[in-house]
């Protein structure tokens, strides 16, 4: 049984962006070592995935893109569970045969990480259609990057969000990178929110690497759209720390803006607050770090003793 | 029993569902326009217009389908389904899949193709191979107002995503439905026309083709049979390899192009498992390798028409007869 | 031999416009009776054809969508051969092969008729780099709908022509009809023009049933283009006064609003416009009147003595 | 000769095109970061990042197609071609004939897909078929480097739009290639092995797993001989009916789904034109009616092996040998 997480303390949110770090390192260097196949890491903008999903009560519904690990572990995965689906187990979450960059998870209420750019705004309307016609409490959050916002499909699905009036928080993750490509190749503007005015919609950039300005800004985008049921588009303005797509060598980033934005590590700033004010000890952070790695450990021991799925898993699930 | 027309059949399909059934929604383009009857009776919020935009009307069906409802959408004609492609192909047809089955997608997409209407290759192309080929969803493209109608009931209950073709040169073909409750299941084709020495295979309007090609034929002295596909996947192989079995003779029509098409599929099975019964090789007898033309000669000459089928079994059966 | 209209006298655009809507409306009568295929008609919407297409030089290339008559005959093509496409006909444009809504006219410089909504708009980029990189003079004229605007390829084309820098004029006329919707139920803004801003695009708004202002303001933007390379997206303000296709009884349009526009008819305005001023004579009106009869006339006949043809045509022209 | 990968080949045919003719440009996501061998010597302007859009990039290859270049593009993986389906199949396939023969679309997509990157059913989906089915289109598979070369340069100076499909699993794979000048006209299968007794029919990475196959047969006293089709469209017909007729016995070989699969196409044909020559059922070998597993046992499951392709010739063959 899948449990919630929701504990919006600083020093949660700290430990949470801590455990997804360790979790997506530990990943990277099993890719490395050739221990598991290649997969897409958010290190760097921990904080837009922690500060938004803990926003999001227990109806509410997610969707996402194929840089999904810290929403799903913000919203209480299970990293063994994640762990094993990227390595294509039997105890992953979509059995193994999804693989990384795809987990959902309909207990938590995560309906989609499409790795398919822009397959999640596609579906994010018909599930926000679904709410509104349902009667159902929960507002809808979907989390997208730059480049997505390139796609066709953010046009239609932001219009027609605003054009019915559906209960989606729109969450662009500006991370400065789409695959290969840096986004100011890609576009001459420079906020993505912006946008949002031309549907009719409300829009707002957000500092994505202050896991409290991220979650003070959601809270009040979601209260908006709760109040208003009308969509609403927020955008963390972050960096993508790592590579596309593990192993990278990232021989074709800018070295000098790759370090400014590391000075700008969402971990670090956060842990730096907490210590200097007294909120964290030294200690609680040495217990922090105890409790991620033992996690961290727990989850690759459970992904590694899963099995593979039998054979007859490849033609299971295709129809109803 | 009524006489209506496939037009008719749809609407009262889609009535019938959505009266039995609250999660069932409509929309598209131009959707509430053109069905005021639904909009009065089930209301702006379960029958919308969209915007013109066939990539998230499609979306929207898959995500509402995921968390819910019921969606039917209109995607107006069959090219337009190129907007839709990831959509259908990459959301509908594989997340149940990929989401290790906690997803279920009970969707309809409906789109129009085929000649008649001389609108060109931007509005006509039979592109249901497409979607038999991929996985996860499911394809029908029935010929008579009865199976519209009962075939679209069943689409709409089925939890997997359907693509419903309608040949737009049905719509105003008027046929007997079964009066009260007509569902007909996806899956199995129908044999309209009983015969002896050659199978017709076919779908949509091509099976009336057949159909009066046949009745040339019994002049003849020709016993034909003919199957109406219906659906397209799942395809119902039993069907075709018993008749195949019984007349050892098999042409496949069809008014998609041939290469890859469904008539492909037909005659690669017949070869695989009715060889021993066959007397001849398989034919097939479908639309050429080209854009649909506007001109309405050209539009004719595309679809196989009654003649041409008389002449492609006289192709195959005549040789055992003179023998 | 194919020759370019380039006429921009008022009553020169007078007299074109009124060429298109007699050759729509002959054609719209021609299918109430059977006598050929349903059409696409631009009838209100003449000024804006006839405004940006005579703006155009000699090496500019024009796309357009499927309610392209006006373009066509700003143009300079020839309705006989344009009447002789929709009746599928061997002297179409096209062989017959097209039909009504995809006339192309390479001599003219007309790349494209889509009927595909969009499609102009996904050509067109392509269209503007041959521009580009050969070294071409001409600029590319994209004519598109309202109803376009809410295709993702409009997202993607502008911002691409804004990113590359290509020189483009998109047009968007804004005729209030989408088929059988109204632009209202598709989108919450008025004017599609304010979206060009966020590309970083150049935008405007022109009366889209003044002919002297849409040719003014296309001019001017025009010149931009030639002089910064850059795309700019000009937006005709008009109305579609009859049906989406025909025949259209119309029954589920505003009858209030659609009076209102008729009273701003393209064609009556610059008439009274032109009378008043003296710079047109009842006499010539009359003349004019007189020569486009004569024109659809022979258009006609051409066209009706056109054979179909032959049924060899079905296979040619697929591949090169 | 010289030994190159599949990926160098590619490289070279590229290189070796935008030197020839400077018409020739190259666009899609990431192409000028990855390729800048390429961006350095033609420059960037012929040589161009996009931003993430497939149905603008393909749009902007039709359109420039149209108007006096011959683009190339990078269309990553071929699920992503649902994006560029109206484009691909709208455009770029139809608008020749459209336009009535005034327009040519000298165009290249090439795109991604194939098992063995355990990548899942969003980057993996052999599509190929449906490209084969719609008009206006030529589509191209190779399996060697040297095929890889030669077949990309000559759908670079085709004047139609050519489908270039890379099977991902051989990017690395090492090849003989002809020095100097090398191109191989599309349309051309290529016998790979000569043989009697069956007829193995392949393409892209299965042609690798039917050469193994026959290996294997061989030492069971089995004589195959397998084809690689290499172009699927214009698909070599003369070289299929040819090797049919000799050896009466024939197995097709893909990794893509098997309903309206090229499968279904080269079956038909053997079934229609080789049916006299047939001495047992033409069978099929092909990936199932599945979204493609990302877990690499299911992944490698869902591709066919070389053992049982062995098997499914044993079925073909042994019959006639007990006999
Ligand atoms: C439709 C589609 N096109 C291209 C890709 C290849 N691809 C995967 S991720 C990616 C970059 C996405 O950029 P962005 O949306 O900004 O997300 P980020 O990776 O930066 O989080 C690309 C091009 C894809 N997966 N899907
Ligand atoms: C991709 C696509 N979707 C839908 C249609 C059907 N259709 C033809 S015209 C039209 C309305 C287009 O509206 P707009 O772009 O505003 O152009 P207008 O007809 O008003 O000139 C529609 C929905 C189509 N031809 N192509
Ligand atoms: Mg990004
Ligand atoms: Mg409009």
């Amino acid at each position: 049984m899948e449990r919630i997480a929701s504990d919006t303390r600083p020093e949660a949110m700290l430990e949470c962006m801590m455990l997804i770090r360790a979790y997506e390192e530990r990943l990277a260097a099993m890719q490395a070592a050739g221990q598991a196949a290649g997969t897409c890491t958010s290190v760097g903008q921990e904080a837009s995935a922690v500060g938004v999903v803990r926003a999001l009560g227990p109806d509410d519904r997610i969707l996402t893109n194929h840089r999904s690990a810290g929403h799903l572990i913000a919203r209480g995965a299970d990293p063994g569970r994640i762990l094993a689906e990227v390595m294509g187990k039997r105890d992953g979450y979509c059995k193994g045969k999804s693989g990384s960059l795809h987990v959902s998870v309909k207990e938590l209420g995560v309906v989609l990480t499409s790795t398919i750019v822009g397959g999640e705004l596609s579906l994010a309307t018909g599930v926000g259609l679904s709410h509104a016609l349902l009667g159902e409490q929960g507002i809808v959050a979907c989390f997208f990057g730059d480049g997505a916002a390139c796609e066709g499909i953010f046009h239609e699905s932001l219009n027609l969000a605003a054009v019915w009036k559906l209960p989606i928080l729109y969450v662009c993750e500006n991370n400065q990178w789409q695959a290969y490509v840096h986004r100011k190749e890609t576009m001459l503007g420079d906020r993505i929110s912006e946008w949002a005015a031309k549907y009719g919609m409300e829009g707002l950039t957000v500092d994505g690497n202050d896991v409290e300005a991220v979650h003070a800004a959601a809270t009040q985008a979601i209260a908006s759209i709760r109040r208003t049921g009308k969509p609403f588009l927020l955008e963390t303005y972050t960096y993508r720390l790592r590579g596309h797509y593990e192993p990278d060598d990232q021989s074709y980033v800018d070295p000098a803006e790759l370090s400014a934005w590391r000075a700008k590590d969402p971990i670090d700033r956060l842990r730096a607050k907490l210590l200097t004010s007294g909120t964290l000890s030294e200690t609680g952070l040495q217990q922090m770090r105890q409790r991620v790695a033992a996690a961290i450990e727990q989850a690759v021991a459970f992904a590694a003793a899963s099995p593979f799925p039998d054979t007859a898993e490849l033609t299971t699930d295709v129809y109803a | 029993m009524s006489e209506i027309t496939v037009n008719e059949a749809v609407s009262q399909a889609l009535a019938e569902e959505m009266r039995r059934d609250p999660r069932v929604v409509m929309f598209g383009e131009g959707v509430a326009t053109k069905r005021r009857e639904l909009v009065r009776e089930f209301g702006e919020k379960r029958v919308r217009n969209t915007p013109l935009a066939e990539g998230i009307i499609a979306g929207t069906a898959v995500g509402a389908a995921a968390t819910g409802l019921r969606p039917v959408v209109d995607l107006l004609f069959a090219p337009f389904l190129c907007f839709s492609m990831d959509e259908i192909v990459n959301s509908a047809g594989k997340l149940r899949y990929m989401s290790g089955g906690q997803f279920a997608f009970p969707l309809v997409a409906i789109a129009m193709t085929g000649g008649g209407w001389t609108v060109g290759a931007q509005h006509n192309h039979n592109v249901e191979s497409w979607f038999v080929h991929s996985p996860g969803l499911k394809v029908v493209m029935p010929s008579t107002a009865a199976d519209f109608k009962g075939l679209l009931k069943a689409a709409i209950r089925d939890d997997n995503p359907v693509l419903f073709f309608v040949d737009l040169a049905l719509g105003f073909e008027p046929g007997e439905v079964p009066d009260g409750e007509h569902v007909v299941p996806l899956g199995k084709a129908a044999t309209l026309r009983a015969g002896r020495d050659v199978t017709l295979i076919s779908y949509a309007k091509t099976v009336n083709h057949c159909l009066q090609a046949a009745d040339d034929l019994a002049k003849a002295g020709i016993s034909a049979e003919v199957i109406d596909l219906r659906s397209l996947k799942p395809l119902d192989e039993k069907a075709i390899l018993a008749s195949a079995r019984k007349t050892g003779r098999v042409l496949v029509v069809h008014e998609a192009s041939r290469m890859c098409g469904v008539g492909a599929e037909v005659a690669a099975i017949v070869a695989e498992k009715a060889f021993d019964a066959l007397k001849a090789p398989v034919l097939r007898l479908t639309g050429p390798d080209a854009p649909a033309p506007s001109s309405y000669v050209l539009e004719q000459a595309f679809i196989p028409q009654p003649g041409a089928i008389v002449e492609a079994v006289r192709k195959l059966v005549v040789p055992a007869f003179a023998a």
